[in-house]
Formats: C-alpha cells, structure tokens, sequence
C-alpha cells in the first residue's frame, strides 16, 4: 500500500531509541516479519528521500517501527507526534521463512527491530523460538531493554542479554555464546551490524544450521526500481536487498564482497 | 474555462495521452510501479537502460542523498537485452502505456545492434539513446560531450530503425547548444534534456567517497534549475527541434515550467523514489494547473515563456 | 589529541589563518558583514567583483530561491575601481585579515588595467579573476569556456602583477581540467571552483521567468556536489596546483569535504545569506572538526580522501 | 543584532494572517519603524534563504510581526509555537523619518504592519497621525481589523477603513479618498502593493506634501552584501531595499522602470 498512516505515539525508549506506532490498517494486514515500509520523514522536500524501516509489531491495525536516531531523517522523525500523518508505502521487500519448530533469533543492537515480530508470528503458530539479544552496553537503554523483555516474555519466547561490558546479561559478544546457543537450533534468524552477520553466519554454517539475514543497504526506491541498494551475492552479480532481501539466507551472500 | 482540458501531446513521433512520462532508471521496467498505479494515467514511460549483454553495475554504495538531490552511480546495471526481450518486454507489451527502451552500447555498433534487435518488436513504442550516462567508463558520456560522436551514432540507429528516435543528453557541457542540433540533423526525432550532473560525495569522517564509483549523476529537485535552462536555451536555439524536459520535476507546476520553456513532453524521474506515485500525481496536476489557468490544452503551454 | 589544531593554511601565495575565506559577492566588500562577526575570525575575504567602471548591474528581479539553492543574475553590479580604491579600499586595508579582490574585464586590457590600478596597493593581499560570472554578456563565462582564452587573460595579468593571482573558473564546461591547466601554465598561483552553474527558474502562473535577466547563476547546498567532483578532478589531474574549493559550503564539516577532496582552502558564499556569521562558524566548526578527529593540522587533510 | 529569538506567541489574526511576538530584547531596544527583520522560518536547510518581515510592534523585549502566508517559508511559519527558537537578526535597513507633526500614514492590506509601529512611535513624541487603511474586503479579516483598531485607538491615532466591496468603511480604493485626506497633513508614510504605493507618491506630488514608501523586494542577504533587492532610482542606477531603503521618499525611485 501507499498512502498515510497517522501516529498513534512516538515513544521515547532510550536517549536516541524511538517507538514509533502507527495507524495503517492495510500495511498491518499484509506485512510479514523481516519486511520493510519506506516512510518519509517530512512532507516537505528535504530530506528528499524516504527511510527503509523493519517492521516491529503488528497489533490490530497498528504497526510498529523501533528505530534509533542516526541522522537528519531519524532526527525529524523523533519530532513527529501523535495524530501526525507520514506518508509510507510498504509492506516491501522479502521476510524471513519461519518454517521453524525451535529457531534461534540473533539481535546486534537494533537488529531486534525485525526479530521482535518474527517471534511473536513465531510463537503464534506454534514454534518456540529463542531470543539472544547483543548490545554494547545496556547503560542508557533500559527502555529498550524492558520494552523488548515484555513483549518477548508475554509471547513466551526466551530473551537472553549480552553485553560487551557487562552491564546487562552476559559479558561479552554474541558471537562467542552461539556454539552453545546453536544447540538443538534448526534455524536461525538475525539481524544485526555487518560483522555480527558475517560471524554469526560463519557459526552456522560451521554447525550446519541454516541462517536467515536481514540486510540493510542504502535505499533510493525501496521497489527494486532503482538497483541501489544491491548487495553482492553468492554465485556472482548482486541482489537487491529491497526485493530478493531483504532477509537472504546467509549462503546467498557473498560475505567478502560484502566488506 | 469549461470542461476538463485536453492533456495529449506529441513528441519525437509518438502521440501520448498526457506529457508526462517516467524517466529510464527510476521506473525500473515499468511493472516495479503498477502496484502503485495504472500505468494508463501517464503519457508513457522509459525503461532502465539495456545493454547488448547483461551487466552487473557497478559496487554499492551505488546511491547517496545529497540537499534536494541524490547521487547515483549504479553503472547501467541490466538484464541484457535478450533478458529484456523474453522477460521484460511481454509485459510491456501488454500495458496500455507506450514505453520507450532506453538504449546504452559501449561503440555505435552495440547502439546499432541494440536498435537492430528491438526495431519492431511488440511494446517497444521509442528507443531513447542514452550517451550521457555520467557512470560507466566507456560510451556514455564519453559519446555525449562530443557533437560529432552523438551525430555519428543517432545517424547510425537511424538508418536500421523506423521507431521514433529519441537522443538523451548530457548536462556536462559547455554548449548544449552543439550537441542537440548534431542529434537533430543526424535524424532524431527528439531530445531529451536533461540527464544527471556529474557530482560527488564526501563522508568527512571516514575520508571517503560515499559512492564506491566515487563520481555519480546528480539528480532531482536540486539540478532543476539547470535542466530548465538548458531547455530553453535548446528550444530557442533550435526551434522546432521537439525536446522531452526533465531534470528534477516533483509537481505540475514544474511540468508546466519545462513546457513553458519549450518542452513538448517531461520526464519524472528522482520524484518516483520519494513518492512511488509521482508520476501519476505529476499529470493529475498538470491537468489541475491547466484547469486553474484557463489553459483549455496542454499542449498550449509548449514554449510559451514570456522571456 | 592534545590542544588545539593548527588551523593555517597556505594557498596561491598567502598564508591565511584558517582556510575558510568569504566568497566574492556574497561578502560585499567586507564592511556590510562587520557587525555580525569579527573579520579576524576568518581566513580572508573576497570583495564583490570589480570592473574599470561603475556598473549598475541588471534589471530586477535578480535573485530567486530554487531547491537547496538560489539563482543571482546581479550582472555584476560594482562601484567600479576607482570608487572602490577610494571608499572601500581603505577600510579593508586597517582589517587584520586579508582581502581578494574579484576582478571582472570584459577584454584581457581590461583585466590588465584593473590588475595595473590594483597592484602595491594596501589592502590588497590578491587578485582573483572572474572569468565565469554567467550573468554578463561580455567577457565572464565567455572567456571562461575557453583554455585558451583563459591562458591569454592569465598570462597577461601575471605579467603586470606580484600579487597572488587567483583563477575563478566556471562549471559551466565540458572539461575542467583542460581550463584549469591552461590557467595553471599561465602563470596563476591559485584555481577558485567552483563559480555558479548556469540555471533558471519560472513562474509557471504569470509565464515569465523568474529573472529579468531570464538565466542566472545557481549556487547553494543544491551545488555542492559539482563542485567537490570538480575540485576533487582537477586536483587529481594536477597534482600540486593549489585549490580554493567551494560551493555550496555551509558547515565545518562540508568544508572539510572539500579539503580532502583535494583544496587547499575553501570559500563560503551563499551560505552567508541564510546566516550572516556563516564564515566565522564554517571556521569554528572546521577546527572542531579537526580536534574530533584527531587531526592536529587541518592541512593534513587536505587531498586526504581515501578513494 | 543575529541569534535567536523565543516564540512567544503566534496568534491566527484571520485565514492566512499571522501575529507573532519575538523575545528579542536587543532587537527591540534598537528597531525603529520602517526597519526590517531577517527571519529564517526553519532550523534545516529548506528553505535555504531567511525571509524579511517588517517590525510590527515593540512592547518592552517582544517584537511583533504581522504576516500573512503566501508561500512555502511564511506557511512553515505559521507553525512555529511559543517557546520554540528561531534565528533571525536585526533591525536593518531605514526606517521612516518621524519628524512630522500630523502624518497621514497609507496602509494597503498587509502594509499595515511597519506603519502601525510607525504611529505607535509617533503618538509617543507627540505627534497626531492618522492612519488611511485599505482592503480589497474586511471580509474574514475581523481579526485583523479588530487588533489594528484596537492598539492604534489605543495610541489615538485615527483609523479609517476603505474596502474595494464596501464590506468595511467607505467603498472604493485608498487613493480615491487620498486628496481629501492629505489637507493638513505634512507627511505621509506608506506601504502596500507597488500599484497603490505608486498613485500615493503621485497624489502626494500633486499636492505638494511630502511621501515616503516602504518598499519591498526580493531579497538574498538583507544587509547590503548581495545587490539582489535593488529598486530603480530616480537619478538613474539603484538603490538596495535592504540599505538605502525600505523606506524612501517618493522622488527618489524610478517608478516607471519600477513597474
Ligand atoms: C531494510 C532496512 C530496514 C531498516 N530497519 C531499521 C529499523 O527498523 N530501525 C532503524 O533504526 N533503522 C533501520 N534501518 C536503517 C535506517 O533506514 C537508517 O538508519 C535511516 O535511513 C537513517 O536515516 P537518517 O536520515 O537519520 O540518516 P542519514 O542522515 O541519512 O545518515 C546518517 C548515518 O546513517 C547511515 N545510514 C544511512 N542510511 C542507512 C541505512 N540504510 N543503513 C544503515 N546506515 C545508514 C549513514 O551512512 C550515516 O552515517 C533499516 C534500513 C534498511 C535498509
Ligand atoms: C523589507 C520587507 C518587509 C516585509 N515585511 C513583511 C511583513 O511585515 N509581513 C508580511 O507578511 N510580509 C512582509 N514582506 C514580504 C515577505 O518577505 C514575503 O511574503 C515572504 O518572504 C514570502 O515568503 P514565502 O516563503 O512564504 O513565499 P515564497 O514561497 O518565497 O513566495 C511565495 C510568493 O510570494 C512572493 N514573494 C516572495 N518574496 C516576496 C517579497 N519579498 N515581497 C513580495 N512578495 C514576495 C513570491 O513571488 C511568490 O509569489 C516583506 C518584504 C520585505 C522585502
Ligand atoms: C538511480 C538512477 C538511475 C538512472 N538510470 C538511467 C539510465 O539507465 N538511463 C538514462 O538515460 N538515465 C538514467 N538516469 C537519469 C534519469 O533518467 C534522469 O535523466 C535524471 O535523473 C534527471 O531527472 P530527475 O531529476 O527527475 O531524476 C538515472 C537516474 C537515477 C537517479
Ligand atoms: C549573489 C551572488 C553574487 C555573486 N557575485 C560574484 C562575483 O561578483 N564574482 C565572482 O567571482 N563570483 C560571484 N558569485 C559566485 C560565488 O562567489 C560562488 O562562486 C558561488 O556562489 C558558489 O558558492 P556558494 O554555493 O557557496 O554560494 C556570486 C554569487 C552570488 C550568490
Ligand atoms: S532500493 Fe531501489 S532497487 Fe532497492
Ligand atoms: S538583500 Fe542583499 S543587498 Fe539587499
């Protein structure tokens, strides 16, 4: 669909971390986890460009979109209030194949922001999948953090933390806990920075698991129109991460290419 | 004024039901954008860019936003025409919009293949010779800075082709002037003005370019003001020469702009990606703007600048 | 990093204090920005263009926005150099920082009787020749199209001058490079890119162009990226050809785009108009640039870029 | 003065027509009616140019401006809230010469806004102006209306009202009623569209009572650097809006090469 969606809220869960919910009936009937909605920021012509967004949660006729302030777009985003409307086309792009019994769900930060609704479908037909959860540090995200315990516990999915400095869960990289966590797995999804894909991808293969990654790249279109945002694939050439992504499973990705 | 005002135009030997057509490389092969609207509400529409072999593009980043702008450097990514030709053009063919294949070859002889294989094939409705594209190391722009290149290869596809022939030009020139009139006299039927600017960005911080070509085609709202310059100084250069404008059009008021300056048709382009409606939302407001001034055919606004 | 950077920079023959200079015209002749800013806090200043005689300039309107940007066509209205030695010059001479003067002849005697007028006196750190202006019908971007005439009034000016000589070029070419080389053999010290890109807009209600002068010159963030490409050419064409880049500069950190692209210093133009202390800050936030990153001396990151 | 100003308020008047008040303590200490502010309408870069107002009013550290919505950057405008920041500086340009004893001062629609500073400023040193106030129709503008008579009554200076379709006050143009009003008065100081500027400077001319418009133009800089806001000069050449203006006598524009 393309059209506007009216701010429900735009809640603040940490200092850059925003929760924003919207009215959009349509897109909340026909997403899936791991796609994606472009949004436009203003409705003026600067930025010209609109933002790819995982979906987060899918309630009734609200969705979800978890996103941290990194720029000028997500800086004029943080000041959107309720009753607002912001344009938006979506659902866009391909999710994640949750034909899972006991999937692993690996976050990097806000790599959660798609993993989130992936688990609540999950749970929903009947799988149990598990949650690890990696961020720097806690300190500052307890928003964040709490918003995301909730929500996952409430859908009975597991949630564990690390954090490279201990502050929450776990010290240490997500990474070096997989071995252990890919037990009795029989599939992964994850979405996170480039290097803990990679890594995480790495593991997988290593054990034999099947991975799922959710990529991001910058996006002009978001349709498949523009063949911006194309990532280097396996057997040669680029897929686009706005129409074959953007979840790939890792053996589609040709990870040194991708550096 | 009574009644709704007449919208067709014609250019460059194609008559279309409005003058607004989306522009090669942001309305991929048209079918990107049907789920966002029928197709039948603009005057046309221009393909990606088809070499005679598929080709891969260039390394991401192949995008970055600049003010009112965005650089890219996707380096004519493509299926190849055979790609295009089995899988593309059926659908084309199909849709009550006419389309116009954008051409690129890397030697007039892959123009003239290209135009050799597409001449007469359902769904092709123009072939638009791309020899401005800013981001490809052969061809391209290099054929489009040069008044005698761009002769040679619009008299080239000329003569193993009947559709109408529609020349794209670059911006990167000192005299656009020189350019079109070579195309015009070595047969096009008409110029399409403007393709991107060649710019750059910088990440300060990493000390690097944000496009992995380094240079990319600057496009959009921010370069406007040359594409209607140039338009203008074509149409008065060379009267009767029938130019598509675009560069940067968002709206109706900037479609009708380009007219005044004397296009016969526009091209929407970088709008698309803001706005996966543009294009249909440009004609429905250039027909809005000919109702609120009085303007009983669209047609009556080509060239009529009071300059 | 400890302290902080070391903000001087040496282009075409003068040491500036940090390398962020006004840019001609939209700087006046320093005087009108005083209030706002201690001039002090800047690396230099360039005057608004100056020819033999008084110009009145072109017809209003002369100014108009445009996407992330604004057209002029002032037609180089100026006091001409005798008033301007004479009520301006003075002033400029008991500032601490340096002034350019932008000079604009419609032949090279021209150019060399202002140089001649101009030379030994105070106040007068260098000469920077206009040779792009796109809103003149005489000499401006005429000669600027064009190696050779670009050598010629370089040359001639050289010879009738020990002041630094800054080339302004235009973007209005095809090649860049072949200008800006042909500027460098001549005997200049220093190349000033980018001057405006030649534009127009119109208003699509009353038909008319939104200039009275119907084109004029583009300038602001729309620019930007033409005119990092640009520098960021001809620096990699001409290694060791000192660059004062500009276009479209409104923070520290776009200045320091231009620097690694390859400038030795940079200039603020429009950016002043949509804030008067634009050049002090562009300077402030250029060396807090610097200290963020780590950087001692902001020239090392001149020619820095990592492509 | 250039910084920032608060929002204090920004009260709708009518449909497009706007009263702001700036607390901007340097500025109103130094303004005098006739000059002009700078006032950059957003905190990002579109649009790119700040946009001039004329001063309203100054009432201890606030400075009001009146402004109706044309375009993109006074619609913005109309949406700043109290307490927000805005850039802007000022006062520039030349104001109205005050030495009067019993100006007639000519307001057309929205030219009202320096002259009610202007008779504020003059009542306050003595003098007796009256205020000639024209509009095509009163019609939606009661707002605006209402907060002229009333602060202008306040300082009692006369206000007569002249509207086109006779909805306020006597029917018909300003310069219609122009040769009545100007018996006994010593100066006029006026602003509006360039048609009525232009029959006031001719009116006046032929009774021999001295004129001075404020005039408007595009404007780049506002402070005399670019050259763009120029107004043809009776003595051949120009004169810059920004600078020598926007106030000047009558006889000193070209207002043949004007039109
Ligand atoms: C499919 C997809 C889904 C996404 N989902 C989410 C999400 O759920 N939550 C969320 O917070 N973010 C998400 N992102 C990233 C988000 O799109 C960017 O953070 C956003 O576009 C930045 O906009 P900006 O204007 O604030 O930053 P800009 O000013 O455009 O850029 C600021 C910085 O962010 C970087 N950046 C810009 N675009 C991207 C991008 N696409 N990916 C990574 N870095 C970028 C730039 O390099 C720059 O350093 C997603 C991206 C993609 C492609
Ligand atoms: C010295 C001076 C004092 C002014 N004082 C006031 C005031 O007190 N109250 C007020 O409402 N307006 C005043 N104006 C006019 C005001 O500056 C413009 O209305 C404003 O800049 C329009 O901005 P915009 O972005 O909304 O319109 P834009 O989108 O820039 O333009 C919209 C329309 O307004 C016209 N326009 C743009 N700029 C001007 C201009 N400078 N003068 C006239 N028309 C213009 C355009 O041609 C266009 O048709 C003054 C102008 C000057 C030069
Ligand atoms: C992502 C992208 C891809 C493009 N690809 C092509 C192309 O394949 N062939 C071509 O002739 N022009 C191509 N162009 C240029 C556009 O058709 C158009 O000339 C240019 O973008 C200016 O118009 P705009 O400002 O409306 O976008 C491309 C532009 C963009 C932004
Ligand atoms: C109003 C205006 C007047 C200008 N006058 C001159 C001039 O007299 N001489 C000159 O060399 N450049 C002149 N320029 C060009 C600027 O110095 C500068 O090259 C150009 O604006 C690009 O930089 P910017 O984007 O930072 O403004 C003028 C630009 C503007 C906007
Ligand atoms: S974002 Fe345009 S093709 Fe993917
Ligand atoms: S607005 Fe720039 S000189 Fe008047």
């Amino acid at each position: 669909m393309h059209g506007a969606a009216i701010v429900g809220q735009n809640r603040q869960l940490a200092r850059d971390v925003f929760l924003l919910s919207l009215q959009a009936p349509e897109l909340a009937r026909a997403a899936a986890p791991g796609q994606f909605l472009m949004l436009r920021v203003t409705s003026g012509p600067e930025p010209l460009l609109a933002r790819p967004f995982s979906i987060h949660a899918v309630e009734g006729d609200d969705v979800g979109v978890l996103y941290r302030v990194v720029g000028r777009g997500t800086r004029l985003l943080a000041q959107a209030t309720a009753g607002q409307r912001l344009e938006l086309w979506g659902p866009l792009g391909r999710g994640f194949d949750l034909a899972l019994e006991r999937p692993l769900l690996v976050a990097g930060g806000m790599g959660i922001a798609p993993l989130r609704f992936a688990a609540q479908r999950l749970t929903a037909r009947g799988a149990r999948p598990r949650l690890l959860c990696g961020l720097a540090s806690a300190t500052g995200l307890g928003g964040l953090v709490e918003a995301v315990d909730e929500c996952l516990t409430a859908q009975s999915c597991a949630v564990s933390w690390v954090t490279e400095d201990g502050s929450l869960g776990e010290r240490g990289l997500v990474t070096a806990l997989l071995d252990r966590a890919l037990e009795g797995v029989d599939g992964v999804l994850c979405c996170g920075p480039m290097a803990m894909l990679r890594a995480v991808a790495e593991a997988c293969g290593r054990q034999g698991v099947a991975c799922q990654v959710s990529l991001e790249a910058p996006m002009a279109c978001g349709v498949g129109a523009c063949l911006g945002c194309v990532i280097p694939a396996a057997d040669g050439g680029y897929l686009r991460a706005c129409q074959e992504g953007p979840v790939l499973p890792a053996a589609a990705v040709d990870w040194p290419r991708l550096a | 004024m009574n009644g709704r005002p007449e919208m067709n135009t014609s250019v460059g030997g194609l008559r279309l039901r409005n003058p607004v057509i989306a522009a090669s490389g942001t309305f991929g092969y048209g079918r990107e954008y049907a789920p966002y609207f029928a197709l039948e509400r603009i005057g046309g529409l221009v393909t990606k860019g088809v070499s005679l072999r598929p080709r891969d593009g260039n390394k991401p980043p192949r995008v970055c936003e600049t003010s009112a702008g965005m650089l890219n450097a996707i380096g004519l990514a493509n299926v190849g025409v055979e790609a295009f030709v089995a899988d593309k053009l059926p659908w084309l063919a199909g849709q009550d919009t006419p389309a116009a294949v954008n051409l690129y070859g890397e030697s007039i002889d892959e123009f003239v293949q290209l135009a050799q294989r597409l001449d007469g094939l359902a769904g092709v409705a123009a072939l638009e010779l791309n020899v401005s594209c800013p981001n490809v190391k052969a061809g391209g722009m290099a054929f489009g800075t040069n008044p005698q290149a761009v002769a040679q290869v619009t008299a080239a596809v000329r003569r193993v082709t009947s559709l109408p022939l529609w020349v794209k030009l670059t911006p990167n020139v000192t005299d656009p002037v020189a350019v079109a009139g070579a195309a015009m006299e070595a047969g096009a039927d008409a110029l399409c003005l403007i393709n991107t600017l060649l710019g750059m960005a910088i990440d300060a911080r990493r000390r690097a370019p944000r496009l992995a070509n380094v240079v990319g085609g600057l496009s959009g709202p921010a370069i406007k003001p040359v594409g209607l310059r140039m338009v203008w100084q074509v149409a008065r250069a060379l009267p009767g020469a029938p130019i598509i404008g675009l560069g940067g059009i968002c709206c109706g008021e900037d479609a009708a702009e380009y007219l005044l300056a004397g296009a016969s048709a526009v091209q929407v382009g970088t709008a698309s990606f803001a706005d996966p409606t543009a294009c249909a939302r440009v004609a429905d407001e250039l027909a809005r703007f000919c109702a609120e001034e009085g303007v009983s055919a669209v047609s009556q606004l080509i060239g009529g600048l009071r300059a």
